[in-house]
């Protein structure tokens, strides 16, 4: 059974070898460590993650980031340029493509050939692996920001590899957040372990004086996950890249659509993430959050998706996130255009901008809500130590097993799938169905009141067609899923 | 009872709107086959022969679709499943692209049907029905 | 010297004779009162705008309406139905064009002509008192929403008299809110008793049962007006309105920027003139809330413009107001087309949609800000009616005189303009220079210590550059207003 | 010291940016003589008689800039003052339009400088300085 253990760097050098013998740009000279540690070394400060968001954490500013990609080099390079300079983005990514992510890289090298041809993007990522480090190298010269790996992949060894010794000094991911919502049918041992390597990796680099900037893909499946699930998942990840020698972590969380929700959700990430590391004894690392606007289903129209975008980065700020990643009047369409992504980042700007000295007050209600996270957290962590013998890597594989950790509408099979979440009157996610969460009575009495609080209100039960209401709301102008019924009488107020 | 097959194709994992499609169809009477996401077009003509399926169901959200769907109607062909009626939906291409050339292309293909973004599920299950009646 | 009295039956219809006699459209038989009144009440129940604004305080909804108006009726009726239908506004306005505000009915005449040439508005809004009822009434009659004339006409009777009798069911304005801001030498004294007669006018309707909704104008010149000044003179025009008769009215406010400001001061607008109108004897007035958003300069870029659109629609539903005056992307250009509108609008609606369930909650820092604005609203309207022997209208005229009342930045004459505001550190809106406000020391000492905190944060001086770096700040996207040295420093987090 | 005048013309009553111009071309050296809002033509050619202003910076924000500055020059030259800088600033016409060609109508209409919305008047002052030093 995997442990939550630092991996020797015996086991660490067996298994690069492998890795690296994936693909043929795994063997290229800016993979030596040596190599890769010069040349991270010789990062500017303004394009190191870590640092840029140290220095925003300290001002309290919130940066802002897009996702994008695109399948050849001249035209990644193009993109991120103009998300930079149009989109005034402070952070760049480069979001990974399909193929990559699952490791199929001959499919990508077609796609690849083929997008040359057609003279457009036939991939919906940048396929790094096949291009290599110096190609990841020649986009982070081409721009004056840092540039992180945005992707989605379980098995994203090689990648990490690739893209650390091409310079770019963060990596989005983890073996839980990049397994679960990600993948059908890879075991979780298999991904804890391939993210051990690579926060080992960045480890090797700390202690050679190079502090790469990790990121647990926070927001999981994105579909009205109740904060502490996701939160729960965001420190064991933390905890397991302390373990390996990670120090600089952001931990992520996706807007849920309840202001005071959100404000508490971010701010209890924060605090327990910080605490827990303390607990477990890594002193040293930095931590810092980042906020998804939402993440669910979008409004097809355009200015209605800028509306959510607006709100969602006044809610970031509200709640003092370090970085924030947008989203674009597209998104229900289809990969954005450069224009409308930088659109997109533009509206949140100026959000940010105008809130930079705001911060939502403490309040009776805010303070419940963080009161009710934590203890949800504490629970869900207590319970996956407890199920791995205090061991926190076998505890998350046993938790998910046994549905203590079970994250709603994810696509991979180890994942229970009984949890089932919906909204209260006010649009806070609660849960309707707990499987085997671990929660006291309490705090399952406290969801389902809610719920049937909100049911009364609109004469409804309370159901999965509660919970299809609710996915459905958003892309309908809606926080709260009315039941059609409710949904026509509401929506004209004026009779 | 018609039976029709579901899923996501190629290396897509949305599944959330796989799982309401489930549970939509069901509940307007279908016998629904879901093989899931990241799912390959053998793993539909495989299911869609086991089960006697009169229809198949693409979703393609991520942005490959148009890749991942190529030969699937002559594979359906080959298969001898030519009279099974094919539908695809979701965010089928990459980006956002003007709808109606869109479906020319994937009919081109030999889709049936072709669906745009959050199309609205119960009124496929309508085409569905009037299509199996047929 | 002028009073706060109901106008005499007499005296009504001896000016009423005058008012009608001003232009040509004033003869037509729809103006006969008795006319109006059947027309009035054949109005359906969605088309009324007290009604509507009934129901949508009733339900917790915020409404929306934008700004809109051009020259000929067919391509107003056109804009005011696209607004509808694609901009799902839930209240129409018809903008009044300026010749109009200012009475000169010939040269909007001549502008009329030239637009029909042109085939294009040559003027900035609907010229209604050219136009005349019928037409107005034509335009009711074309669309599904109730009609508001909104305008800034400081001798608005004869547009007052053709609207109503046209059958829309609300006019924006006041004596102070439409003088002040929107005239240089007009005396209050006039423009007082000019709407006590619009007043008057409304109250006729009801007594005959037709309710008209009246909003005056909240946020003046839309300056960094400090929330107690504007909500002085909402409250002094609701209570002269009621003193008339009106029984529907609708006080404003303009944001500002600080959310917690922001809200405090929506609740307080809400309250306190409630309980003025008690106080004074007026028990059956049905008091609705209007937030408009950013009044002040914006920025250039669309996209940034659809940011603080959309944040100020969060403001809006957080602080519970009944309805919300859009604006465009367009706005730092020019009049929006109504695309550019719509698309306001459209956002707007789809921030108010996911806030519906949602309010600020309840906190010592808003709590703290409802109470210094209710301190300062009652000095001032103490002060005001001190200095008017007990009569509000005559408090006014003096008030003012005497610099009691002082609105920032305003064109008139008659204002004192002594009072200078600010922002301090998390952008509310204090302020520097005193003038006349009959502020205790308390008050005065705590605006001052605001700034000179904000002064030390950026090491420089209170002072009237600090005035003018806050009028640019949100159309260069910050809301406190950095001197340039800080701003070089601020704008780029990243070294 | 350059003697200009400053004012917002026609039944416009934008006050602010009026009340900043007043001040920076002060703060600049300029003695400004301001007219204030609600400004007809007359009052812009009456005030730069009086004080012997060397230029006239007429502001429009509300959008009936181009009706109301109609004849502006032949009036100014009528007047006997062809020699005065005639500067134009604001959101001049109605709605968002092109600003080169907006440029170009008020160029033609005799007008010497037209600035765009929200023009930087720093900037100004200091077209303003190397126009008057000619
Ligand atoms: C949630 C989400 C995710 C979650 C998915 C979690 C999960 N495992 O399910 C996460 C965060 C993991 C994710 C990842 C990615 N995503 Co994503 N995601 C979304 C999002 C926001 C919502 C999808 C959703 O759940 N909608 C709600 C459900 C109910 O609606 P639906 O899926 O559209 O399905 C309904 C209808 O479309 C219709 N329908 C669907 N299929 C079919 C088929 C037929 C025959 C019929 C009749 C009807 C029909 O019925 C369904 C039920 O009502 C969409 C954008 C959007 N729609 O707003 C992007 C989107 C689909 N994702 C996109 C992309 C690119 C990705 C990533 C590649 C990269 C990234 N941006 O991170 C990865 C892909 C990973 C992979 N290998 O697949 C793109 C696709 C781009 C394109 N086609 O051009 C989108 C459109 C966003 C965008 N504009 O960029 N995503
Ligand atoms: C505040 C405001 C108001 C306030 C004004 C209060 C007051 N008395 O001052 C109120 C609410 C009363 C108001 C009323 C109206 N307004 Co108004 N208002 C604005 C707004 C939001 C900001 C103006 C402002 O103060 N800016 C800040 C100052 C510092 O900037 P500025 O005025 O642009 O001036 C600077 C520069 O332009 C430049 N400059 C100006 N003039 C000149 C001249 C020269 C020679 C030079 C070199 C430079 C220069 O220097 C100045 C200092 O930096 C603008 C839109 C915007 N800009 O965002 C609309 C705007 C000007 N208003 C508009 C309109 C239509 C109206 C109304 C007719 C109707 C309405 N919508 O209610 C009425 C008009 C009343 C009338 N008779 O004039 C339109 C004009 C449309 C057009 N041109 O197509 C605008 C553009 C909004 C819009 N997009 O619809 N308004």
């Amino acid at each position: 059974m995997i442990k939550n253990k630092k991996l020797s760097e015996e086991k660490f050098h067996k298994t690069r070898e492998k890795v690296l013998a994936q693909w043929e740009t795994g063997s290229a000279k800016a993979l030596k460590i040596e190599n890769a540690i010069e040349r991270l070394k010789s990062i500017p400060e303004e394009k190191d993650f870590a640092s840029v968001l140290k220095r925003a954490k300290e001002e309290g500013v919130t940066l802002t980031q897009p996702r994008a990609g695109v399948a050849l080099i001249d035209q990644h390079i193009e993109l991120l340029r103009f998300l930079a300079d149009h989109g005034e983005a402070d952070l760049l990514p480069s979001t990974i493509d399909s193929y990559t992510r699952q490791n199929r890289y001959s499919l990508a090298a077609d796609a690849i050939k083929q997008s040359k041809k057609q003279k457009r993007s036939l991939l919906n990522g940048f396929p790094a692996v096949n291009h290599g480090a110096e190609a990841c190298y020649e986009v982070l010269q081409a721009v004056s920001r840092p540039v992180q790996a945005r992707h989605g992949t379980p098995d994203a060894r090689l990648l990490s590899e690739i893209i650390h010794a091409g310079g770019w000094t963060s990596n989005e991911g983890g073996g839980i957040s990049y397994n679960i919502p990600y993948a059908k049918s890879i075991s979780l041992e298999d991904t804890l372990r391939y993210w051990q390597y690579i926060d080992r990796l960045v480890g090797l680099y700390a202690e050679a004086g190079v502090i790469i900037n990790r990121e647990p893909f926070g927001p999981l499946t994105g579909t009205l996950v109740p904060p502490s699930i996701t939160h729960t998942v965001a420190i064991i990840e933390a905890l397991l890249a302390a373990e390996q020698g990670v120090k600089s972590i952001t931990v992520g969380y996706g807007q849920c659509g309840n202001i005071v929700q959100d404000v508490a959700a971010l701010e209890t990430l924060e605090s327990l993430t910080t605490y827990y590391l303390k607990l477990f004894g890594y002193e040293d690392v930095h931590v810092t959050t980042v906020f998804h606007q939402w993440m669910g289903g979008f409004p097809k129209d355009e200015s209605k998706a800028m509306g959510i975008i607006s709100l969602a980065s006044a809610v970031a700020s509200l709640g003092g996130a370090t970085k924030m990643i947008t989203k674009s009047p597209h998104e229900s369409e289809g990969i954005p255009t450069k224009e409308a992504n930088a659109e997109g980042l533009r509206a949140s700007k100026m959000v940010t901008g105008l809130l930079r000295e705001q911060r939502q007050p403490p309040s009776n209600a805010l303070e419940a809500e963080k009161n009710l996270i934590k203890q949800e957290v504490n629970a869900l962590l207590y319970a996956t130590l407890n199920i791995g013998k205090g061991d926190l890597a076998e505890g998350t594989v046993k938790a998910f097993k046994a549905g203590v950790l079970d994250v709603p509408f994810a696509p991979s099979q180890i994942n229970a799938g009984k949890v089932l979440p919906a909204r209260d009157a006010k649009g806070n996610i609660r849960i309707l169905e707990f499987g085997n969460l671990p929660f006291n009575d309490e705090i399952k009495t406290y969801h389902r009141d809610a719920l049937e609080n909100r049911a009364d209100q609109e004469s409804r039960q309370v159901d999965f067609q509660m919970t299809i209401d609710d996915i459905y709301a958003v892309s309908r102008g809606r926080l709260v899923g009315a039941s059609i019924a409710t949904q026509n009488k509401k929506e004209h107020p004026t009779p | 009872m018609h039976t029709v097959v579901i899923g996501v194709i190629g290396a897509d994992v949305h599944a959330v709107g796989n799982k309401i499609i489930e549970h939509v169809l069901t509940e307007k009477g279908f016998d629904v086959v879901n093989i899931g996401v990241l799912s390959s077009q053998e793993d539909f003509i495989n299911a869609a022969i086991e089960t006697d399926a009169e229809a198949i169901l693409v979703s393609s959200l991520y942005g490959h679709g148009e890749m991942d769907c190529k030969y699937f109607k002559e594979n359906c062909v080959e298969a001898g499943l030519s009279h099974v009626k094919l539908y695809v939906g979701g965010n089928i291409v990459v980006g956002k692209q003007d709808f109606k050339e869109v479906e020319q292309r994937f009919k081109k293909m030999g889709f049936d049907r072709v669906y745009p973004p959050g199309a609205d599920i119960e009124q496929a299950a309508e085409d569905l029905k009037g299509d199996l009646s047929k």
